[in-house]
């Protein structure tokens, strides 16, 4: 299975559903160990990415992601604005002129994604961030060929989860120190919306 | 939720033109982007200043722009960071040839939000430099974490910096005393109520008839510590002991003594907490040189205050006791 | 009962010590009678200016005590008028021999208390006079009843007494300017949530979280009309409207404008209803001289706010413009 | 029966007991219709009161009221203590150098003490202020000799039930306008209280 760019576009619509879906939960989550604004900074950037990808046609998934970067970018601020702006353009620079997008592209994306996200936030694994979502996803995604894309919405899923007992020392929940620990970290949560309606989208089939 | 507002989605944007028409002479708004600069900028030959972050923190940030502080301040949703695109805008706007100076709160999204700003204005020719301020002891300084948060001390950054720049310095002295501001300032916040962010529309925490929160910042989040709560005395006992187990005071230094507001603290409260503050300097013999009282750095409509502390030298007073003439801070 | 004090007994007292505390080299507190003064009082050929009144109403009004505007204020227990006793020795503090002004607000405890003082002053060879400030248009005037309160326009007489005064000016020009500024002056209020005073430990009402009280005062009184809840701009043409009412304006008048908040109102909500009233005043044609946005006269930490117009000329425009450097309004 | 200085001062220890016992209750109706103080400013100001007497010796009930006259003129504040310091006063002054009172005495005492709220506060029978205990109890006094020291009370307890029923013109429940109408006047509760514990004082027969 491959990711087209009418693909792309049906996992950038099923992640903003689900986003506007969860955005008060994904708020509460914040709420609990940060400022509470990360339900409504996705919200907002994914209803503006959703505004740009309606009115456009693009060539490539990699030209469609870049869009979806640079909003992000310019509409969502706080930490996940940059975050996941970093982690749509270095997919999209890592996959750029390619019609189709196939396992092993989207592997290396999610790869380039990360050292993007590390670079920017000079956070590591396990220190409570949406790296400990995406650093096992790219690691299922590695040692799995061709993808079970069940297993890897699982695999984010479980990681997603396990971020609840971490201490968190990256990102505005590490000033809580010890009280960091006992909830789920939220950009963590976002970051398995993305992996899950991924999964959706590739489980499909081709259309 | 209960609040003087008509949308939620709304509230930053007409706060700002609500804000410009109050000083229709000294401020204007770059229209769609959420930055407020002077009515005159860029001002020549001066480094241009900027600041900025998430709503809610008025009169931070935009009260602070006007003579002898902020060129611009650039104001984010709620809570959040403005973006790079936003801060460019204001960079680019006080730029008069001799650079930008940022003065940016030590949090993730708005070192990083203003850091993509920098980048993009020096591929356009702008000089920018930045500090980053990290004066609240709640959380230690570490290399492993994100470090200190910056809360009230930034306004003291914001007016010493500025009046450096007002003076003609350049980029990199706008820059050394900024950082020497850094080096030297200290706060600790606690509060007793928390606040409600219009787009969440549910408060941030739930505190008992009788705890508050020690140690916390100015996002609604949970402090470091529940307590019960204490009395005045005893509060401003314990923030002030915070400080000084980080940043040591002998008998003979001088400092700037700021009491904030998180925005719901009848000033009563304030000044009772002032009381005790100063007795405990003068107890230290520790000389209190300039006294500030009042809300500066809030957090929406939380009850609560922080006790921001700033070791002076001579060149510190100077730039301190500078003239300047903006919404929220006059000299 | 949340509150950062020590003891609900002492609030008024510590309070005061803890604002001499920050502006040593301004302000001085007449020890044991709550009487804050200018710290070179009497000054010397000038009309001393005095106001006072409960407190609870922070900064009013030992902030408002400094060059340009009071020589000395008088404070009173949580929403209690002061007595009689303490208002003669403020008299006395601030007596040049060129006479003694009283700005009081029309609240029958303060109307007596300050008149006692008054006479006693007299007694001892002092010339007093006084206005009585009533700008509150949620109530009717009328001569069967108390009249109407005093409330955030009370600032602006400050003000511009305090200006008269320190030009030199006769006891009797003092009060003819006062007496203008009160006669063009107008305010209405209202509140999303009431205060506890520190010594009866319980709110003052209870309001639905859908519910507004409007036209109220600044002691945590209720209004005269309990209301859903409307939006910042229906409650900003509201107040206004109330205003109009009472004192029309038309296209070409000037005002200044005050949006007051009463407390615990944050800062971004008193703007985003000046924008509203400015528009208001735009579209009737109605010049706006200058805004003022702020806790000015507050009501411990109620939330709500009031507005105020006051209608000017040339001599309350300069009035208003003329130097005033107090620990709360500085200009 | 007669009032002596040991019997007015056996008025004021009962009177400021009966205050600080229903402290909350006056504020809290002040709270109602008001600002919240009565309570505070009349228990505040008694308990000054019994300070003052506990130290003093008198020749004549007069120079005792004035003593509760001044103190609570310089302790009280707001309304209630100008008015009070002033009723107190003009009972003072109506009953110099006498060494008891007589019934017709007080009655003039309590004449005097209504010219004096009247002047000093400008409000009138029905304003519902402390006015509408005062004149009731004062008609009562003049029509009844000897007077009937219980029937006093509930005259006074009635009159200050009554206020419940009136709209405010004077003080700060005129501002409440409609809205203060089905609420008791603070200051005729504790009017109410002056008057009866002086019933009660006077019931006690002659020591
Ligand atoms: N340094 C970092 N590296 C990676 N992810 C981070 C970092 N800091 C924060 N995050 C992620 O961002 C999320 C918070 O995003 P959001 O609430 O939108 O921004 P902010 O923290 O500025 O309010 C966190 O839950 C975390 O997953
Ligand atoms: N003009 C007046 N004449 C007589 N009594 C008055 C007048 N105004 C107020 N009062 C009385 O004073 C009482 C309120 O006293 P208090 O609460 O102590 O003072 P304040 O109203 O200044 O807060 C009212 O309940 C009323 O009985
Ligand atoms: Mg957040
Ligand atoms: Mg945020
Ligand atoms: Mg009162
Ligand atoms: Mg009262």
């Amino acid at each position: 299975m491959e990711l087209t760019v009418k693909k792309a576009k049906l996992w950038m619509e099923a992640l903003n559903e689900k986003i506007q879906k969860h955005k008060e939960y994904l708020s509460e989550l914040d709420q609990a160990i940060g400022d509470g604004d990360h339900g409504v900074n996705m919200a907002r950037g994914f209803q503006e990415v959703m505004n740009k990808l309606s009115d456009a046609d693009y060539a490539t998934p990699s030209d469609l992601l870049k869009d979806v970067a640079m909003v992000l970018m310019s509409k969502v601020g706080g930490a996940s604005g940059p975050l996941y702006g970093t982690a749509f353009l270095k997919m999209a620079m890592a996959t750029k002129n390619k019609e189709k997008l196939t396992e092993e592209d989207l592997t290396l994306a999610v790869e380039e994604a990360i050292k993007g996200l590390e670079q920017r936030g000079k956070a590591q694994l396990k220190d409570k961030t949406m790296l400990d979502v995406w650093i096992p996803v790219h690691h299922y995604m590695k040692q799995n060929s061709p993808i079970d894309w069940g297993n890897l919405e699982a695999t984010a899923k479980g990681a997603m989860e396990a971020t609840k007992e971490l201490l968190a020392l990256k990102g505005r929940a590490a000033y809580l120190k010890e009280r960091s620990v006992g909830h789920i970290d939220p950009g963590s949560v976002s970051s398995y919306y993305l992996f899950q309606t991924l999964a959706e989208t590739m489980k499909e089939g081709d259309e | 939720m209960k609040k003087i507002i008509n949308h939620p989605e709304r509230v930053v944007t007409e706060m700002l033109e609500g804000l410009v028409a109050a000083y229709p002479n000294q401020l204007k708004l770059i229209d769609g982007r959420a930055v407020v600069t002077r009515k005159n900028v860029p001002v020549a030959n001066k480094v241009g200043i900027i600041s900025g972050g998430g709503s809610g923190h008025e009169p931070a940030h935009a009260g602070y722009v006007g003579q002898g502080m902020l060129d611009a301040a650039v104001a984010g949703e709620v809570f959040t960071s403005p973006t790079p695109d936003q801060i460019l805008e204001a960079i680019k706007a006080v730029d008069s040839g001799k650079g930008v100076f940022m003065v940016v709160k030590n949090y993730t999204g708005d070192v990083m939000n203003f850091d993509m700003a920098a980048e993009l204005a020096e591929m356009e020719g702008i000089q920018v430099d930045k500090v980053v301020v990290n004066d609240d002891v709640a959380v230690e300084d570490s290399t492993f974490t994100t470090g200190r948060r910056g809360i009230a001390g930034t306004i003291l950054v914001h007016k010493i910096a500025g009046a450096k720049a007002e003076m003609g310095a350049t980029l990199a002295d706008v820059k050394a005393v900024a950082e020497k501001v850094v080096k030297n300032v200290r706060s600790m916040g606690m509060a007793i109520s928390p606040c409600t962010p219009p787009a969440v529309g549910k408060p941030s925490f739930t505190l008992g008839e009788n705890e508050m929160e020690i140690g916390l910042g100015i996002h609604g989040e949970p402090g470091t510590e529940r307590k019960p709560l204490a009395t005045a005395d005893e509060i401003a006992t314990e923030l002030t002991d915070h400080i000084f187990k980080d940043m040591p005071l002998s008998s003979g230094d001088e400092v700037a003594v700021m009491i904030n507001g998180l925005g719901a603290t009848p000033e009563m409260e304030l000044f009772i907490v002032n009381r005790k503050v100063n007795q405990i300097l003068k107890e230290k013999g520790i000389g209190v040189y300039e006294t500030f009282v009042g809300n500066f750095m809030t957090s929406l409509e939380m009850a609560g205050c922080s006790v921001t502390l700033l070791k002076l030298d001579d060149e510190l007073k100077d730039l301190l006791a500078a003239h300047a003439n903006t919404p929220a801070f006059k000299k």
